[in-house]
């Protein structure tokens, strides 16, 4: 898995010789994908606040301009709206656009251009019309970010039919999702975790390689409970599984990688083993996608159930400042107590 | 250029022919307009929103563009620029008499689909012009909106980013003075709102909407700079909407009987037909030929789409994504077998 | 109840001697609620597209104008964002905002204003301002209506702490819980059930009258399975009861009014007594406020429960045209198939 | 008015008394903004998006409101208007330090929080000056935002309201020529974003930002037009941002060196030292007087924060709702119960 979490700088993304591949940070991971399909086919572009000349707010798109030119990397006017419809517009010229909001948050302000517009193209023309969009973002919190900046609005998406949502938790699902994402006929939504971006480190296969969409990951074994999350959390159910360990608790994580689809097969597998299960988000807990997750797994191994399953999620109140958000946000400790329980069930 | 009586000043801009290609077009919209609300009346069709009055601001305007070259993004009160830009008669029926399959646009057709969140395919215009610059492809894009529409945020957005990007777009803003019953003097305070296209960086121009040849002319005007590399134009049409909002619409109850009088003295139409018969291109008898046609046409596509097999439940699983997830896979399989 | 479905014009909202007081349609009620409380409060007012003159597209506003003059009846321009936005400021201004956006669906294009501000403006400010506004909104399928114009997208509010969300599915409601949105000093969504507007009506206490939020209302009581719902599908739920009635199946409907905030005590309450429910919404299945329901009941009565929870739902679809919206909505028959599967179970 | 030198061309339209004033919160504003990014680089501050550069023009502007009777609506950069408009000092001290608690804004100041959705507030000022005119309230609504937010959506529908309704308001628009590394020449192609008010039938100016007479000046005209009921104004204050973004970013990355010593040549508080030095209301002896009692001022602000109680993990759960759910009741004890 690779979870080291040295903060080197990260370094340019051109292949290393062969065998001395080094591990890659998240944000490499994404780099790299990017600088590879744009190599590979020209009508890919990216287009966004601030990602070129600065290279985005995190530098996720550094180098890019300079490699590609100002037409494919294109730093846009302040207005989300008009960048991810401005998207659809550009795929329907025959460009493959990868649009960044700077913040998940902030695709508030594009909403009627993702679900209404970007989402249903397909289904309204007939099919004559696909919108081979993706638009990147980063979210959650973990790293005292102002207001807007950690949103983790993704459940909201679910209820748009037409888009698939996808989250990686690792660098190699980061290079393997994105590069399904933008080759995907359909649009995608990306969702990035600020707080792992340079944390998290770990192999990732040079050159071409995807990742399916619905088809999670069991990232640990374990036969007493499966912890279910997506994203960051994902990390916390790691560091929660580790300590469950010490008191001879075996936990399993299982990493969703993707919302939409939902690998409904792979979530019912991993949940039959042990009959348990808690799932994590960052999201409010009311209306968050934990909700779909437990609403399917009672639709669908109901039988296998041995105790409810709880949710460990953010609290139903606005994202507090940072100074204060690790009582608003679900925490190892938490996901610990909440795994113990289900198991005494 | 044209005025009431349909007396010009100048000359014409556009050929004889395409005088008389946009008469008949003209004559073509209001006999659809006819059709589709006695449907409606019958409860064959769901909801229509007529072109009456507009005409001259819909199909001078079309009438600039080449359909083997440009691209038309509609709104929802267009249909006889996109018949013009090379929709189907038939598939613009099916539109309303809710066959969505049948009335998908044409692969080669270079239209998008109507738009019924207002305002919102401003962006995707931009885009698409947008692209059409990148890709070194000759061609503009035309998008039209009401004036209700020019309030929305998608407006100021898709307009700045098109300044921003010098793209190859035309904005026909139709204003025909109502958003359902909201008038144009309460959408904005402004005077006029070509204006606004100096906040963007480009220019702007308020046309007769009323006027076939200007409004033609205006267009081509903007066609050729943006061909020429000059970028976005925007172009207010003023105009009028004669008829109700849509068929589920009484402007009887929000506006006055002088209003829509002084309008029908504006009739945009009429102007053709007697600048067409002063120049000997038109005649009664030619117009009762011409209305036989139209009819036929129109009786042709009616039935053309009454013909076809209706979509069932299958037809709501088509096109949601290229392919459908297991999930998707078992909601279609049950909503089959439930409707069978 | 009074579910009659007379399709009687409706009549100017103005109190009948005392004795004869007729039934309302929910139109009506909605309707007697503006002018009641706009007559008790002058700072109350209404603003939204073609609500003045026109009196709405639906007419519910018909008259006010007239009575209240143009200053509190106000047509905005065309431009959702601003009408919430504008709302937010008249409400720190001291005024009452009643916002209507014209359907629910074109919140899509105030949803920044919405969550993000409305919603959070107590929070930021520390309780210095809070945001008194209702938006009220149409929406709901089953009458043929545009693309849009359908939507049923009230789950996603549910993700954006800091609203309520209401949905009256009875005349009496519409005007017990609009009165009650309207002095909730917090922002609270109204959604109407358009197509119930003029087809149910039933009595309507006279004056002052409210519902408090977070209180289910159990409207039929059976002891084989409960049907849970809001808004139109309750309608479908009853009828399916009826239905169901006739095999010898005695199905409880719940209607729970209000989902932020959730009757959690109430919902789990009527679970208990048969072990078996089914939960019904007009939004896409996946991600709906279904899930919600069903995982805080598996949450709250796990050992209560007999069967896994079914849900009757909208397809993960794009909202079809009207002419197939029957293969895409819930209906009675599935409702029906959907609660004979859970008692059998 | 004032040019580089500090040379005045005709009468101040201040007052001595509001020179030494807006001198004297300029100089509070930069030692702020020093202060405050030494606490960033010290860890106990979060980020920070300094004033730096931009003082004339939020302080001109500030100076011509009355805070017992106008409204001030801020984006996020316009602390020293904030508080000459009455927010303490150590409020804002408080925000930046973490303690949200502390940095509300207190009772009967005429003041909304930070807005940190670009753009958002524009709404929000525009219906809150709406409610001063519907309640007949003599004052008017100012709000600050950038030339970054006038791209957003949000800018053209709450001016385009505002116009409508014709309410008193004051839209201070700040362009200091960046949105974190846009230039302002990438955020749209209009020579001049003033311009675009005459789209929504109101006038714009332009001034000079970094001129804080002109922007006094400007900013009180259109203060007394919307008094005397004549609706909104835009003005636009043309200034550069002379420092970072905020605390996280590094403008040498996208920005030449030669600009900002241009800038720095510009720079607006230099202006009003030799004007009011040359005026005899200023000297160097004053200004070490004054700097000592800011020092003070700031390094109270500081320590009143520092021994504030950090709000803990039940403070989330104030001001959700007026009232709390009995799901939230739930959570809220839980929290609590973690925490300790
Ligand atoms: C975003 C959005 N808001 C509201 C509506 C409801 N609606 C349909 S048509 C219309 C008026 C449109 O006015 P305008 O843009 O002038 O076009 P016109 O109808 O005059 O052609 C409105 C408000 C909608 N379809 N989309
Ligand atoms: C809606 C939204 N989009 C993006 C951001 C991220 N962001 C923060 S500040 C900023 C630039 C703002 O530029 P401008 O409005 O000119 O204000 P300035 O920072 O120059 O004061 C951006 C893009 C945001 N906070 N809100
Ligand atoms: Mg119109
Ligand atoms: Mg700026």
């Amino acid at each position: 898995m690779g979870n080291s979490t040295s903060k080197s700088a990260d370094s340019t993304a051109v292949s290393p010789p062969a065998g001395e591949r080094p591990e890659l940070s998240i944000l490499e991971a994404i780099r790299e994908a990017l600088f590879e399909e744009m190599g590979r086919d020209e009508r890919v572009m990216v287009l966004g606040m601030d990602v070129g000349r600065l290279g985005g707010v995190f530098r996720v798109t550094r180098g890019l301009m300079e490699r590609y030119g100002p037409d494919r990397v294109v730093d846009t006017p302040l207005a989300e709206a008009s960048i991810v419809g401005a998207s659809l517009g550009l795929a329907i010229g025959g460009m493959v656009p990868v649009a960044e909001i700077q913040f998940l948050g902030f695709t508030h302000q594009a909403f009627h251009q993702i679900g209404p517009q970007l989402a249903r193209y397909r289904f309204r023309s007939r099919g004559r019309f696909n919108a081979q969009v993706t638009i990147r973002a980063p979210f959650g919190g973990g790293v005292r970010t102002p207001e807007f900046h950690p949103d983790a609005i993704e459940a909201q998406f679910s209820q748009a039919p037409g888009v698939k949502v996808v989250c990686p938790a690792f660098p190699d699902d980061a290079k393997g999702l994105l590069l399904e994402a933008i080759r995907d006929p359909d649009p995608v939504l990306y969702l990035e975790p600020q707080r792992l971006y340079r944390s998290i480190r770990g192999p990732v296969p040079a050159g071409d390689h995807t990742v399916p969409f619905g088809s999670s990951r069991l990232v640990r074994d374990g036969k007493d409970v499966v912890l279910i999350a997506w994203s960051a959390a994902v990390h916390l159910c790691l560091a929660a599984a580790d300590q469950l360990a010490l008191d001879g608790v075996e936990a399993a994580v299982l990493d969703l990688r993707s919302i939409v689809p939902l690998d409904v097969e792979g979530l019912v597998a991993a949940v039959q083993k042990s009959g348990k299960a808690v799932v994590v988000h960052e999201a409010p807990l009311t209306g968050g996608f934990g909700a779909e997750v437990i609403a399917t797994i009672q639709q669908e191994a109901f039988g296998s159930l041995d105790a409810p399953i709880r949710r460990v999620a953010a609290r139903d109140t606005p994202y507090p400042p940072g100074s204060l958000e690790d009582h608003y946000l679900p925490s190892v400790r938490r996901i610990v107590a909440a795994a113990r329980e289900t198991v005494a069930y | 250029m044209l005025d009431v009586e349909g007396r010009i000043s100048g000359s014409s801009p556009m050929s004889r022919g395409q005088v008389l290609e946009a008469l008949r077009l003209m004559l073509l919209s209001r006999a659809v307009d006819d059709r589709l609300i006695k449907l409606q009346r019958m409860g064959r069709v769901g909801v229509y929103g007529p072109v009456h009055g507009q005409e001259a601001a819909v199909i001078g305007s079309a009438m600039a563009l080449d359909p083997q070259r440009d691209w038309m993004v509609p709104a929802s009160r267009e249909h006889p620029a996109m018949l013009r830009h090379g929709l189907p008669l038939k598939n613009m029926f099916a539109t309303y008499m809710g066959n969505f399959e049948a009335a998908a646009i044409p692969d080669g057709v270079r239209l998008l689909p109507r738009q019924q969140s207002i305002g919102a395919q401003l962006p995707h215009a931009a885009g698409l012009a947008w692209a059409l610059k990148l890709r070194q492809v000759r061609g503009v894009v035309a998008v039209y909106f009401g004036e209700g529409a020019s309030s929305e945020g998608d407006f100021h957005e898709a307009s700045n980013l098109a300044g921003v990007m010098r793209v190859p777009l035309v904005m026909l803003l139709i204003n025909n003075h109502y958003a359902i019953s909201t008038p144009a003097s309460r959408q904005s305070a402004a005077p006029s709102l070509a204006r606004r296209a100096e906040g963007y960086g480009f220019p702007g121009f308020e046309v007769d909407g009323n006027d076939l040849l200007a409004v033609y002319a205006t267009t081509l005007e903007a066609v050729n700079r943006a061909l020429a590399g000059e970028g976005p134009t925007l172009i207010e049409c003023r105009t009028y909407r004669m008829g109700f909002h849509n068929t589920s619409d009484n402007p009887k109850e929000y506006r006055e009987p002088s209003e829509v009088a002084e309008a029908e003295r504006r009739d945009p139409i009429e102007r053709v037909r007697r600048y067409a018969t002063a120049e000997g291109l038109w005649s009664t008898e030619q117009e009762a030929t011409t209305m036989d046609e139209i009819r036929a046409e129109i009786d042709a596509a009616q039935a053309q789409v009454e013909e076809l097999p209706r979509p069932g439940a299958a037809s709501i699983f088509k096109h949601v994504y290229a392919s459908l997830s297991p999930r998707l896979e078992q909601q279609r399989a049950e909503a089959i077998d439930e409707s069978t």
